[in-house]
């Protein structure tokens, strides 16, 4: 039988609490030629169960039993020999970090012609496969490419050559272990495009391994989704994702924001508490503690795994529960008052010569949630450290709080001028310090900012039970952690709070809970925020208005609703494209334009590109409506429309 | 590449002049009398200040340090207070001495310490890797002249296979002075082999652990082709920097092994001119030690970056 | 006679017979083989019949502190070099006999103020330039002129002024004297170190253009490894030197010159430190009693040693064989507390020698009303081991002393008028040279206008009886004088004697023999000669 | 500083190893801490176990080979070398750990001032450190043996001075690393000042690199006050400093090879102890 089949797979990590199950029991089976996608959460054993498909698990790993089988070939009895000949052969994967998988000190070029010496490929035939695969995954100029070393590539470049790669051996098995993860939306989705094709050509199975249930939707054939090293529910890509069998799978979808939906239509729904500690699973349904639907039965025995309406799903009660209803009812959103809370004009702030932030005007109103969007580069981060006062200094403009000038630098503000504004990051593991407990962390920030809530009142408002409170940092999970985070900045009950991409590092699940905390303040305390994320469905749920930034330059300023729906600058439709992912076509890719100094930004990718006027002259800040600016040569009608 | 050069080159002058002053304020500080070790204490106090007028010892601080250094750049170092011959042949010779020694050693130290590095890190947590590092670590916190003490008890003194005193006749050949040469340089090298071994066994094991070997294990490479291929490179680069530290070790701190050795070095020559206020010479001294240690660790950063691709160019942050 | 070498070549790369040792069982070997020093080897005498010509004579000794110039050098090492190339009027032996070398003959006038010289015919600088009185005089006249700032001045302090030294034709030099002296041929002999006799014409540089009229030629001087010198065909003793040449290297300390002369690196040594260098396998002291000692000086004029008790106490405190032991290796001579050493002819030997008496110390010190003494002793590095002797056997009878070294250049250092540790600590060690005549020290040391009196003792009859001592013509008159001095200085202890220091000197008795000790550590190998 | 250069003996941002699960066997943290306890011991205790008081000395046993009556035989004064290489522990024992402990204060302080502040402050602290380092230690050395004559306080200063642009770089590293990270510049947006950040917000982060600059320095400062001793910049003479005596009886390798071996092995013995100490500290702290 050709293809992937695990048979009852079980893998423990010896620690020093002793030995520790990450994968308990998985049974799975693709045709050869199929995709598999495999969604769980973090710690839900997706990765390990990856390396054991490769059998490569690190060094304190143990299969215990179970059965892998690829095209017949039993993995698990290869003897070493063997197993080496068959991940030449045979094997592929395609890790989340891939410059990393390359050699620094190597060039990008040697070592595909290193892979390709691993098939016997002639030495002088070599250089020319390698332009062949260069040019296979779409890599412009690459004799250039073949001569760089591997830390002179972007993210995308580095993905692409590491999937020639795993071209190169002509695999059987292909994994992907988060391909995608970490890259900006419009290059995920020219990645995405490319696995499809080579997923084509190479009529080999793919089991792709993600975090994000929309991309696997997408992509696979079948889903498998994990839950503590179980598998919960198996089925076909679109049973899983319109019609969930088991409770963990709806809450996901709940969780997740859609592109388009803001909060005041459905509010999203966090899945309370967190994943099991794997050393010490509790009895029964590993996901009772946290299901809605739970009883006794699901807390005392554990679950089998049953066919329920053409899937299989490890829940005891599959066929009865009413999945459909988890979605909540909108909430209100108070409106902005009027005036202007922080108002920036002519801003600029430089790397040496290198303007990272160029001369941006916006305003943000008091109570308004001012959402700002861009891809990694775009300079929005060094945009929310100038506001802050932190960062570069050199550079012009002026910023105004409530009508006063602010100095630019932190240095200089007065103790009232900090209060008023705060600031939330995005990685959890280093917002808090590791070394205080949570109720340090709050109380400092309670005696600087000269809070007048109790430590309590500020905990209990972020969703964090007392208990918490003596836990040391480090204990937290990601999701609690922001939450301290962002009890912490409203401490001094400030005016603004900069919130820097504050939940994209966090699981979708999760990402609710800390949304809905973030809501919540604003709806209570009337604080204004300036939210900035390169998900344009996290913006669409919470921002009033949306700023679109591209290369240091505001392109597009409006409400979200008419930004989102259009008509809207060219980039802001890559993005909405990028985002919606349903558009199988695959974009044309824009003939490769040298970049002008003065000309549109966009002009090297934009696919309404009007010849020289585009080049030379910088695009006018034009208004679609009173309250909706976008700086393109386009007149207005032609302006792109978001599709239906 | 180019910034961090000319950044690094300006900074040398500036501390060399910095630690031309302190040495001059510390000589003024410290007690005894250049004056009277020349004359010995018999002579009498009017010949001492006389001395001490022709040797310009009375004018003004300031005065003073403008002259020596006006002198000092224009190539001329002075003469010895109480040797009485030209500074410059006597602390460049010195120097010579030293340098001899020092590459000596050195060359001697660098096939040693990355073997070792390289087998330790290769048997990761195995006996050799054990003994290897214990070893290195027992032998690395040994004082140079405890190890030397024993040495010259075995190998000088008992055996007579070397001779004791580091310090060839004038004009003998170069083999015969590396043959006195060998007992302070193994000692040396017993001494700096565990730290650079050290630094070889971590990168060679984050080399084996690191995400581009499992990579090539996973595209079916046989251990022999990921070592050859993967690990010998990335883990010596990094030891360009460990050696650097030793080398500069090796130049600047060998007082201890010259006076055992008896070996005329540049260490020496500074104990005895701080001791004895000889002015010229110890600033010399101080200063050409001090370039020569800013130069080494100036190249060991220029070679560090040249070696390691990823700091070839000053990629903007 | 066939040249039978000694095959005494280092097994350098020959294996030891069953190779297995291993680094530890060879430590082992060196613990348990080492033979405790014999206390004093039997006297190497030189063979009889005709010495072997030829050979090269490796010396060590430490680096000089100074250049090499003979006129204002004080240390062993400089004047060693120099006594090799150079050459005296007259020639100081073992025991302190006069020897004329450039000068033939010398006689003295009425009441010994005027003395004649009659330098030796047919003697040739190195350069060939001829010597004559001329030359003698420019020496004598270069050491008088203060700005030669030489340390002869000291010595000649009172005697011999300039302008003292006039020609009488082309062979005679007369000295005419400020006083009577009747030990002046000591001033001009090899016991006045500086007075070497050198070129008119000589400007300063002696490592330059070293010309003198000594044993050998100086071909190479380097002031951090050491000199190279040969035979000098014109000397005027055509029969010497045996020997083809000396290589002088210097040595950072008397540690690492012991361990050279064990492993054959050297042959023998100028300066030989008795409390280091021991006679072990083919090293062989060869031992002669000197005038060497080292001043334990006390202030006599500010407490705690203003009493006279006191110091005694101290001198009582001491065990004189004891530190023989230690420090001189038991080649010294037991010192009674005054500056006549046995060796001067003059020394009286009526006074009873002073032994250790804790009791006396105990009576001595509570009639001074001092019930715990306790002072710090100020050295500097050469002292080291005397002090450390002292500060042990004064613990035993319950003086507490608590040791303060300092480096030569600072223990020297500072204002000999004012505040020079040397001359102006409570209690110091001060190591001082061999002299030919006791007036060398006690002229500067215990008078009261003494130019070196670190004890500030000041005793005008003792002042007068020296100066009577110093004119005295006959010995029975000088041994009366000596006598006065001794007793006072005996019973006053401004400056505790403990021992007068012999004088050593190391060779390696296999290769050379002829190797002499000195007194004053000077050197003559011109009589050395390959065994 | 150059000549004597003070010489690291382990760098302490060494490449942390990935925490492998498996403990390692604790053979060399044994052995170490018994070297070092035992030392210590001895340092505290050694006036009872001594056979003979060390200073006291007999001119006619000099140079007595080993023997029941002088376990390690005598030396020129006729001193037992055992009672001598007892309680030269002591000087050294005392000076390591303070010299240790300035150097520790002093270096962590301007490494957290260097690596919180940034910009001028940094690049000032940071050439001034390099020229420390290049200024030749000897003669730091000898200026404070003369101001401050021959003492332990002169070593533990010179020694603790010559450490400090050590300590100082690596915690200036370690500094530089939090300084980044979000809840420094959290600290940082509300207000807290300056000696806050460095204290109360980053030091408790950066204690591990601390604890193994202690351990690593300790064995350095050991080596540093031997070799000082060694060529003569020790402390009074007649104390039984191992280092001093080394230098002393070197000239009896022959024949009295008891007397400078002792102390050589004692040095030797202390300073693996400490080093084996230190190993298996930082191999614990990485694994965690």
């Amino acid at each position: 039988m050709t293809g992937l089949r695990v048979d009852g797979l079980r893998v423990s990590f010896d620690t020093r609490r002793g030995p520790v199950r990450v994968v308990d029991d998985v049974s799975v089976e693709v045709a050869r030629g199929r995709t598999l996608g495999v969604v769980g959460e973090s710690g839900s054993g997706k990765t390990t169960l990856g390396r054991a498909l490769a059998r490569h698990l690190p060094v304190n790993g143990r299969v215990l039993d179970g059965r892998i089988t690829v095209d017949g070939t039993d993995v698990l009895a290869l003897s070493p020999r063997d197993l080496r000949t068959w991940r030449a052969r045979e094997l592929a994967v395609v890790h989340q970090e891939a410059g990393a998988t390359l050699d620094p000190s190597m060039r990008v070029g040697t070592q595909l012609a290193e892979v390709l010496g691993q098939h016997d490929v002639a030495r002088d035939a070599r250089r020319g496969r390698v332009r062949e695969l260069l040019t296979a995954v779409r890599l412009p100029d690459p004799d250039a490419i073949a001569r760089r070393y591997p830390h002179e590539l972007s993210g995308g470049q580095q993905q692409r050559v590491v999937i020639a790669a795993a071209l190169a051996s002509r695999p059987s098995l292909l994994i992907l272990d988060e391909p995608t993860t970490g890259l900006d939306a419009s290059v995920e989705a020219e990645i995405l495009a490319l696995l499809e094709d080579l997923r084509r050509d190479l009529d080999a199975t793919v089991v792709l391994i993600s975090h994000d249930l929309g991309l696997v939707g997408q992509i696979c054939d079948e889903v498998v989704v994990l839950y503590a090293g179980q598998v919960v529910e198996r089925g076909t890509a679109a049973d899983v994702l319109t019609s969930p069998r088991h409770p963990y799978t709806a809450a996901l979808l709940a969780s997740a924001p859609t592109f388009g939906v803001p909060r005041r239509q459905r509010r999203l729904l966090a899945i309370p508490g967190a994943p099991p500690d794997p050393a010490a699973p509790p009895p029964g349904c590993r996901f009772a503690p946290r299901c809605a639907f739970a009883d006794d039965t699901c807390r005392t025995d554990a679950p089998v795994a049953r066919v329920v309406d053409g899937r299989t799903v490890r829940c005891h009660h599959a066929e009865v529960l009413d999945l459909t209803a988890t979605a909540r009812p909108g909430a209100e959103a108070p409106v902005p008052r009027p005036g202007s809370l922080l108002q920036i004009d002519g801003l600029t702030r430089r790397y040496g010569a290198h303007a990272v932030v160029d001369d941006i005007s916006l305003d943000i109103a008091p109570g308004e949630v001012f959402g700002l969007v861009g891809e990694s580069g775009s300079g929005k981060t060094t945009l929310a450290r100038a506001i802050m006062g932190i960062g570069p200094r050199s550079g012009s403009g002026t910023l105004r709080l409530s009508g006063n000038v602010l100095a630019p630098a932190l240095r200089r503000r007065g103790g009232a001028v900090l209060r008023r504004m705060q600031m939330v990051f995005q990685q959890p593991d280093t917002t808090l310090n590791p070394s205080h407990r949570v109720r340090t962390v709050l109380a400092r920030a309670h005696e600087t900012l000269h809070g007048t809530d109790s430590i309590e009142t500020l905990a209990g408002r972020a969703q964090l039970d007392d208990a918490l409170l003596d836990a040391r940092s480090t204990d937290l999970s990601g999701g609690q952690k922001q939450r301290v985070a962002i009890a912490r900045a409203f401490a001094g009950s400030p005016d603004l709070v900069v919130c820097d991409e504050p939940v994209s590092a966090l699981d979708v699940s999760v990402q609710a809970g800390v949304l809905e905390v973030l809501a919540d303040e604003r709806d209570r305390t009337g604080t204004s925020y300036l939210f900035i994320s390169h998900d344009l469905a996290v913006i669409g749920y919470l921002a009033d208005r949306v700023g679109v930034m591209y290369r240091g330059q505001l392109v597009e300023v409006g409400a979200t609703g008419d930004v989102l729906s259009g008509p809207h600058h060219p980039y802001t439709a890559a993005l909405v494209l990028a985002a919606r992912r349903r558009d199988r076509r695959r974009s044309a890719t824009p003939p490769a334009r040298a970049a002008t100094a003065t000309g549109c930004r966009f002009a090297t990718r934009c696919p309404h590109h009007l010849g020289d006027i585009c080049a030379e002259r910088p695009p006018p800040l034009r208004a679609v409506t009173d309250g909706h600016q976008v700086r393109c040569h386009l007149p207005i009608d032609q302006l792109p429309k978001g599709t239906a | 590449m180019t910034r961090l050069l000319t950044r690094r080159l300006v900074a040398i002058p500036v501390t060399l002049l910095a630690v031309s002053v302190l040495v001059f304020l510390a000589t003024e500080v410290l007690p005894g009398d250049v004056a009277r070790t020349v004359l010995g204490r018999e002579a009498s106090d009017a010949s001492v200040a006389d001395l001490r007028r022709s040797l310009g010892l009375d004018e003004a601080l300031p005065v003073r340090y403008a002259h020596w250094l006006a002198r000092f750049v224009h190539g001329d170092w002075g003469t010895s207070y109480t040797l009485k011959v030209p500074v410059r042949e006597l602390v460049l010779g010195r120097l010579g001495n030293s340098l001899l020694l020092a590459a000596f050693a050195f060359l001697l130290l660098v096939p040693i310490a990355l073997g070792l590095g390289l087998l330790a890190g290769l048997h990761h947590d195995k006996p050799t890797d054990r003994v290897i590092s214990v070893v290195g670590l027992a032998l690395g916190a040994t004082p140079e002249f405890v190890t030397g003490v024993i040495l010259l008890v075995v190998f000088a003194v008992q055996l007579k296979w070397f001779p004791a005193s580091a310090q060839a006749n004038p004009g003998a050949g170069l083999l015969v002075r590396l043959d006195h040469l060998v007992l302070p340089a193994v000692s040396l090298v017993l001494l700096c082999t565990g730290y650079v071994a050290r630094h070889v066994r971590a990168s060679t094991v984050a080399a084996v652990e690191s995400p581009y070997v499992r990579a090539a294990e996973l595209r079916g490479a046989s251990r022999s082709q990921v070592v050859r291929r993967h690990v010998l490179r990335n883990s010596t680069v990094p030891a360009t920097s460990a050696l650097g530290v030793q080398a500069q070790f090796l130049i600047g701190g060998l007082v201890a092994v010259e006076l055992l050795f008896n070996y005329p070095g540049v260490g020496a020559l500074l104990l005895q001119s701080a001791i004895d206020k000889d002015l010229p010479t110890l600033q010399a001294a101080a200063v050409v030690l001090g370039l020569l240690y800013m130069l080494i660790m100036l190249l060991v950063d220029v070679t560090y970056r040249l070696l390691d691709p990823r700091l070839r160019r000053e990629v903007p942050a | 006679m066939a040249d039978h070498a000694h095959p005494f070549t280092p097994s350098r790369r020959g294996f030891l017979a069953g190779a297995g040792l291993t680094g530890l069982s060879l430590l082992a070997a060196a613990c348990s083989s080492g033979t405790p020093p014999s206390s004093g080897s039997s006297e190497a005498t030189a063979p009889a019949g005709a010495a072997k010509r030829g050979g090269t004579l490796r010396v060590g000794t430490p680096a000089p502190p100074t250049s090499l110039d003979p006129v204002t050098m004080y240390d062993g090492s400089a004047i060693g070099i120099v006594q090799l190339v150079a050459d005296y009027l007259i020639w100081l032996d073992p025991d302190f006999t006069l020897v004329p070398r450039l000068a033939q003959s010398w006689s003295a006038g009425p009441g010994n103020k005027v003395w004649t010289f009659v330098i030796r015919k047919g003697v040739v600088f190195s350069d060939g330039t001829p010597l004559d009185a001329k030359a003698v005089k420019a020496s004598f006249d270069r050491l008088l002129d203060p700005k030669a700032k030489s340390a002869a001045l000291s010595a000649f302090d009172g005697i011999l002024a300039a302008g003292g030294v006039s020609l009488r034709g082309e062979d005679t030099v007369v000295f005419t004297l400020e006083r009577a002296f009747s030990d002046f041929p000591y001033l001009v002999s090899a016991g006045n170190y500086n007075a070497v006799i050198l070129k008119s014409d000589y400007a300063g540089n002696f490592a330059k253009n070293p010309i003198g009229t000594g044993a050998f030629l100086l071909k190479s001087y380097n002031a951090s490894t050491g000199a190279t010198l040969v035979r000098n065909p014109k000397h005027w003793e055509t029969a010497k030197p045996y020997l083809d040449g000396v290589q002088v290297k210097f040595y950072a300390d008397s540690q690492a010159e012991q361990i050279a002369l064990q492993s054959g690196d050297l042959d023998a040594l100028i300066i030989t430190d008795p409390s280091v260098i021991l006679a072990t396998g083919d090293v062989v002291l060869d031992k002669v009693s000197g005038t060497a000692m080292t001043a334990f000086t006390l202030r006599v004029d500010k407490a705690p040693f203003d009493k006279k008790e006191v110091r005694q106490a101290i001198a009582y405190a001491l065990d004189r064989p004891g530190v023989n032991q230690s420090i001189d290796n038991n080649i010294g001579q037991l010192g009674n507390d005054h500056l006549f050493a046995p060796l001067f002819k003059a020394a009286p030997t009526g006074i009873a020698q002073r032994t250790q008496d804790a009791d006396k110390v105990k009576q001595l010190l509570s009639s001074a009303g001092v019930d715990k003494l306790s002072f710090t002793l100020t050295f500097d590095p050469p002292s080291k081991s005397y002090a450390l002797v002292i500060q042990d056997q004064l613990k035993q009878v319950g003086i507490d002393v608590k040791l303060d070294q300092r480096s030569s250049s600072e223990f020297y250092g500072g204002d000999q008028a004012k505040d020079t540790p040397w001359l102006f600590t409570d209690a110091n060690l001060v190591g001082w040279a061999g002299r030919a005549v006791p007036s060398q020290f006690l002229g500067p040391m215990v008078t009261s206008k003494g130019v070196w009196n670190g004890s500030k003792y000041a005793n005008p009859a003792l002042d007068a009886a020296l100066t009577a001592y110093d004119a005295g013509s006959s010995e029975d008159v000088r041994k009366k004088q000596a006598e006065i001095i001794a007793t006072a200085l005996h019973e006053d202890v401004p400056v505790i004697l403990s021992i007068w220091n012999g004088s050593v000197r190391a060779y390696n008795k296999t290769k050379f023999t002829g190797i002499k000790a000195h007194p004053s550590t000077y050197v003559d190998f011109s009589s050395v000669s390959r065994v | 500083m150059t000549a004597v250069q003070v010489r690291p003996v382990a760098v302490a941002t060494d490449v942390s190893l990935p925490p492998t699960a498996r403990r390692r066997r604790p053979i060399a943290l044994v052995v170490g801490g018994m070297l070092v306890g035992g030392w210590v011991l001895v340092a505290t205790f050694w006036p009872y176990l001594a056979p003979y008081d060390p200073q006291r000395q007999h001119p006619t046993l000099r140079f007595a080979a080993p023997s029941g009556a002088h376990w390690l035989g005598t030396d020129q004064f006729g001193r037992d070398t055992f009672s001598r290489m007892l309680a030269g522990a002591r000087p050294v024992l005392e000076i390591a750990p303070l010299a240790t402990g300035l150097a520790l204060i002093a270096g962590t302080l301007i490494g957290l001032l260097a690596g919180t502040c940034g910009r001028w402050v940094d690049e000032v602290i940071m050439r001034v450190l390099d020229a420390v380092l290049v200024f030749p230690a000897i003669i730091a050395s000898i200026l404070f043996v003369a101001m401050l004559g021959r003492s332990v306080t002169v070593l533990v200063i010179v020694i603790g001075l010559a450490f400090v642009p050590i300590v100082t770089r690596s915690v200036r590293a370690a500094t530089l690393v939090e300084r980044q990270k979000p809840y420094v510049e959290a600290a940082l947006l509300r207000g807290e000042p300056l000696w806050s950040l460095m204290l109360r917000e980053i030091l408790p982060n950066i204690s591990r690199t601390v604890l193994v600059e202690a351990t690593s320095r300790l064995g350095d400062a050991i080596f540093a006050a031997a070799t000082l001793s060694f060529i003569g910049l020790g402390q009074q003479p007649g104390s039984p400093d191992w280092g001093a005596s080394v230098s002393d009886n070197r000239a009896y390798l022959q024949n009295a090879p008891w007397t400078v071996l002792s102390p050589a092995l004692a040095i030797a013995s202390l300073v693996i102890g400490v080093a084996l100490v230190a190993d298996s500290l930082r191999a614990r702290l990485d694994a965690r």
